[in-house]
């Protein structure tokens, strides 16, 4: 079984998803003969023809608007933003269409889309090309809302994105591309898309995040580790619907929370786990919640990227706050 | 030169290029030419202009497309009415605009489908959608976009032009999936001006994909003219940006709609792509019952398109070719608003649905947080335990 | 001094604004001869003429891009997104240069905007008029986000967003447009941008909201002195930045809270209030924070729209349930 | 009939209108015809194929316009070294296509508004950014686009055609204010896929405002072809949709691009309106130094197009016609290369803006939660105190 990257095993997954399922079809900005700026369709357009590999026009609005009508026919449409920086001129077909096409019809057309697109900072990207839009994903009904943070995960999660019958914003971290390899094995099963995985099981504090962020929690998890303080890091991955009772059961048993994420802070997705920590899991808290966020201002550009991004360095400083906490 | 050397090569400086004599050309060279043609058979007084086509010597399809155009209006001050005793929302009339709707609906196919925007219920209609299910709609139901038929046409579009680009996707289902239906999106004068139905008709060029572009030119977008909507002698000529053919139609004579539209659509069915068709009508009444057009428009300038409007036009045409009469006239509307009243008989009596329903189609599968909520929406006995 | 609706302040501030300042401008679909399909800019063209009242394209993108033009040429364009269900084809431009523009260049060029829009549900209008999109803007570095609930706030509120230097998202709820009166004295006086307005006082318990949710809100806490119980009431209205502090005091006071909104649970702006208060105020908290908002589904069409709304009676029981626990 | 009247009345059945017998008008009518013209002045080979225009008889002028040229590539070819050995993030390079944003940029007055896309640097660095922030820019420091003149010019844009809306709003402003200045946008062919510009196009129609749109037409989007970005024969009928004036230019030929551009200004400026120039260049680099052309393209295309490069074909007329030699060519690289060694150094010696900053310019006004975190991010020691 071959080590592989993130962005391989979403090709993978894209591969495996158009073997076995003819209507499932690829498309976006640069996804044919180019394999898309950072390769995740590598090779789709030469193993499936021209007719399943779509270049499109340089249009993300009618990219999304495309898939809906794809969608609608039966197909289910995978497309590729080239980064979220160029997402939002799909958010009226998502929020006006894709999300709602079936509670409009009462099922009778259906919307299963799914439209991927790297995420996130620290690749020293020009700008518009580092921003973690997903809130405004999440607060959309009627949307999926999938990030992987390992291959196996990108791996199984996007199995599990194409074969959904709902739209899906699948947001894949850059930052991991190509930053780890793991053994995946391509035996097409999918993971299910309302659970949050536990990536280290722990005790003392449950650090939540998702995405890149999971690289430097693990590490702050490691360093807390040191000092004899036993974290469990928890990778929500599904944010949308959010798997609420296992982000419960890990604060329920460790009464300490802090949560972590690169988008700025304000109306972020930790907004949303700390409101429901502090509505249903106050009993348990022994300290307040903290969230380790990006600034509220914009994404700098690539020199001051880093003091933008939350550190090790912050998560640690928070989660001593939080454990030190009477 | 070899690729990727930068600057030209200094050694060849010196070798003096051969000179030519300037050829003075005073003009620069035309690399494109296009036109946009305008049909109509029948003039406003319902006199043909022109020998109609095969189909309109027919009076059993001439007919049809009469009694559609009745019934499109019809359905319209019923409706109408409805709202104004509150018992329907904003509703949209098409009031004077019947043809378009009609003039498309009648060359397609049962196959082919149908993105409409909202004022398009005479197409509706005409495909299967009953007035019943409309009346739904309007007056707040979803279910009024679940129509028994035709099962695949998408509902109403109420974002003006975001309809556009779904069209090209259901026009690649069909080409990648070699089907010989076509998908036909309609919208208004104002939607010519969003970026998504030039995105769209771009895209369907690049393609060459089976999709019909009509637009319902009224005119007015809610109070815009449209000498303030763009700047383009015709909105045809939209479709010259994205490389297909555009054409317009009198969009008051309901043959010249559905003979362009036929055309059209044989020519998307035999692979020859997409077509754009502006079809020149004029909004009769306000823009929603939500409106009052005297605001921005003048009295005269709506009178004087009356003597334009498409009923009295075939119905003028009928009449001198012996093809109608009174007692048709008279059978025909009885039998329509018989037809009218039972639907808003019918809508009336339809009890609203339960609001487990606005859970239950959010997701195929209800997620468990919002399986929580609904047992909170659907407990009216959980707020009254928490003390009210 | 004349009493006046809420729709009526905002015409009085919109002409208030012209008048004293040149550079303000008054943009979007049907502003001019008729008036705004809610009459906001009714009588503006006749008062100030084609070149400050301009009706455009129908295009919301290029009435967001245009501002930002407009802005950076040192204008002041009030443009009016006709309902919020249109609003998201401007998304891009917020996003990536509206809320930007400055700095990116490094305050070389700014953008002071403003872009209103009636928003929210409760009017029986058709698909896609209802719907309360306050966080996806709220989540914007660079963006400020006001929600006015009076006619007074209205007047105040636009007039001081007018005046910002900065972007600023105006959403007005359509339920109260028409929905009562108020004395509103035309003193061009701006409100301050960054607090929040205690509509009642109270001891008890903390009632948050904004918009046209204060309506609901407010006969809550009047149901809820008849039981005996002291609730203060507050409306947020400058929903970006937040006015931490002024929640934070309230609730520092009562010890119990409950945030309503009319847009979805999950993501809205009512997560972020929880959150804050649950990091910074969970000392003080003598109960789980509860939030009453609309249904994580799609606004649902007129005939279920009141059922979709947080009623009267859901805010009462989240109250009580906040109140009696111990 | 009267406003309001919803059908035809039945009394007026039985008035048997007049039949005229049908025209048999065999085509329906032509209501607008087009055309686009194409121009250029100097052949691939650098001879003139027509009169040159006056500006281009003036040895100075040429010889600017070569210098700007040459610059723009010298720029290029170091800002793409400067991020091979990991000192400059990714950069797009405008190799061969350095006569449009020169041929624009002449054409400018100081006062107009350029707003540029992420290839027009040969523009900016004519209209006053230095070399230094530029290098600022794409090495990842926002004080790159806070150049010192001109200070109304927009900063680049990367979101693809976004700035287009910008532009219309510029020129909107010059026309409210009665300025006789003109907004720049330059372009790419990908960029007239999107909506923005078609709805900028569309509006500044309307308003018939003075704006410039440029399509720097490259002939492929990152790995996209101009074939399958549109079907449109030319992109310069992008305009017709608009009701605007467009045309076409051989983007190569600087004294084409020019004479063009100052043709479309002088209208502009005299209130003629908005007009769109596609300019037909070729991307002869890589779409950026992420990129690899090879993937998508066979080195026979490109290099075959340089044959057709601009700097070859202008230097080859100033040689001809006796106003280049060697030595001019020798000093001119000699200055150039002084000056981007100058301005690279600077930019390598320039030390990072310092965290507060992102706060700062968030708003006019820091507000009390962005001050807490700019305190945060100020102050390592309180992660310190923390306990790391
Ligand atoms: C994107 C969008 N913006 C604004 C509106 C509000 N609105 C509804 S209809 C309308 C005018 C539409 O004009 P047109 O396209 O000519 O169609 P018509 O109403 O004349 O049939 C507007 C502005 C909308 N529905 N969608
Ligand atoms: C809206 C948007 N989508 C995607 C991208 C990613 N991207 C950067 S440049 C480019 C191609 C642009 O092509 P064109 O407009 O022809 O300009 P060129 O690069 O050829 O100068 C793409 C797709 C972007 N910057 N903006
Ligand atoms: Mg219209
Ligand atoms: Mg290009």
């Amino acid at each position: 079984m071959p080590e592989i990257t993130l962005v391989q095993a979403v090709n993978l997954a894209l591969a495996r998803a158009m073997a076995d399922d003819p209507s499932v079809l690829v498309l976006g900005e640069d996804v044919g003969a180019e394999g898309g700026v950072f390769r995740a369709t590598e090779g789709l357009l030469d193993r499936f023809g021209a007719d399943r590999v779509l270049d499109t026009p340089l249009a993300e609005g009618v990219i999304a608007g495309m898939s809906v009508g794809l969608a609608a026919q039966g197909f289910r449409p995978v497309s590729e933003i080239q980064f979220t920086g160029f997402i939002y001129p799909t958010i009226d077909q998502l929020v006006n269409h894709a999300s709602r096409l079936r509670t409009r019809t009462r099922g009778r057309l259906t919307c299963p889309m799914v439209m991927r697109s790297p995420y996130g900072a620290g690749i020293r990207a020009v700008e518009h090309h580092s921003e973690s839009p997903e809130a405004m994903f999440v607060h959309v009904p009627g949307l999926r809302v999938v990030i992987p943070s390992s291959p196996a995960r990108a791996y199984g999660l996007l199995l599990a994105a194409i074969r959904d019958p709902d739209p899906v914003v699948f947001l894949e971290p850059t930052r991991l591309y190509r930053a780890a390899r793991e053994e995946v094995e391509d035996n097409g099963e999918a993971l299910p898309l309302d659970h949050c995985f536990v990536l280290r099981e722990g005790t003392d504090i449950t650090l939540i995040t998702w995405g890149a962020m999971t690289k430097e929690t693990l590490a702050a998890a490691d360093r807390l580790e040191v000092d004899g303080v036993s974290a469990e890091v928890i990778d929500v991955a599904t944010l949308k619907p959010l798997d609420s009772d296992g982000l419960l059961a890990s604060v329920a048993k460790t009464g300490r929370c802090v949560i972590v994420h690169e988008a700025p802070l304000t109306g972020g997705v930790g907004a949303e786990i700390a409101a429901r920590i502090a509505e249903r899991g106050l009993v348990s808290l022994l300290a307040p919640i903290e969230r380790v966020a990006g600034w509220d201002t914009v994404m700098p550009l690539p020199r001051l990227e880093q003091q933008y991004l939350p550190s090790e360095a912050r998560i640690l400083a928070a989660a001593r706050r939080v454990l030190a906490y009477q | 030169m070899t690729i990727g050397c930068a600057m030209p090569p200094l050694e060849t400086i010196e070798e003096q290029p051969a000179i030519t004599k300037p050829r003075r050309l005073s003009v620069p060279t035309a690399v494109a030419r296009f036109e946009i043609r305008y049909s109509r058979f029948l003039d406003p007084k319902g006199n043909a202009e022109r020998g109609l086509p095969d189909f309109a010597r027919d009076r059993a399809e001439l007919v049809a497309l009469y009694r559609a155009m009745v019934l499109a209006r019809r359905f319209d001050t019923k409706a109408v009415a409805l709202q104004r005793t509150g018992r329907l929302g904003t509703f949209a009339s098409a009031l004077g605009q019947e043809a378009v709707p009609v003039g498309v609906a009648s060359a397609m196919r049962a196959e082919d489908v149908l993105l409409p925007s909202f004022r398009e219920h005479g197409a509706q209609l005409w495909r299967g959608v009953s007035p019943v299910e409309l009346l739904l709609f309007w007056g707040g139901d979803e279910r009024g976009s679940n129509f028994a038929e035709p099962r695949e046409d998408f509902p109403v579009c109420v974002p003006v032009g975001t309809h556009a680009p779904h069209s090209v996707g259901v026009a690649l289902a069909f080409k990648l999936r070699q089907e010989k239906r076509v998908a036909v999106c309609v919208f208004g004068d104002g939607a010519t001006s969003k970026g998504d139905v030039a995105e769209a008709l771009n895209a369907a060029g690049v393609w060459q994909l089976p999709v019909v572009f009509v637009i319902n030119n009224n005119r007015w977008a809610i109070s815009v003219p449209l000498a303030h909507q763009t700047a383009a002698e015709t909105l045809a000529q939209k479709a010259i940006a994205a490389g297909i053919e555009g054409e317009q139609v009198d969009g008051n004579d309901v043959i010249a709609v559905r003979e362009a539209m036929s055309r059209a659509l044989g020519k998307a069915r035999a692979g020859g792509g997409p077509h754009l068709i502006e079809a020149l009508t004029y909004r009769l009444g306000d823009h929603t019952t939500a409106d009052d057009a005297s605001r921005y428009r003048s009295g005269s300038e709506v009178s004087a398109r009356w003597a334009e409007e498409p009923i009295a036009r075939l119905r003028n045409y009928l009449v001198a070719e012996g093809m109608w009469g009174k007692a048709d006239e008279e059978r025909l509307l009885a039998e329509i608003t018989l037809t009218i009243e039972r639907a808003a008989e019918t809508y009336l009596a339809t009890p609203p649905q339960g609001i487990e329903t606005i859970f239950d189609f959010t997701y195929q599968t209800l997620p468990k947080d919002l399986a929580e909520q609904r047992q909170a929406a659907l407990d009216p006995m959980a707020l009254e335990r928490a003390g009210k």
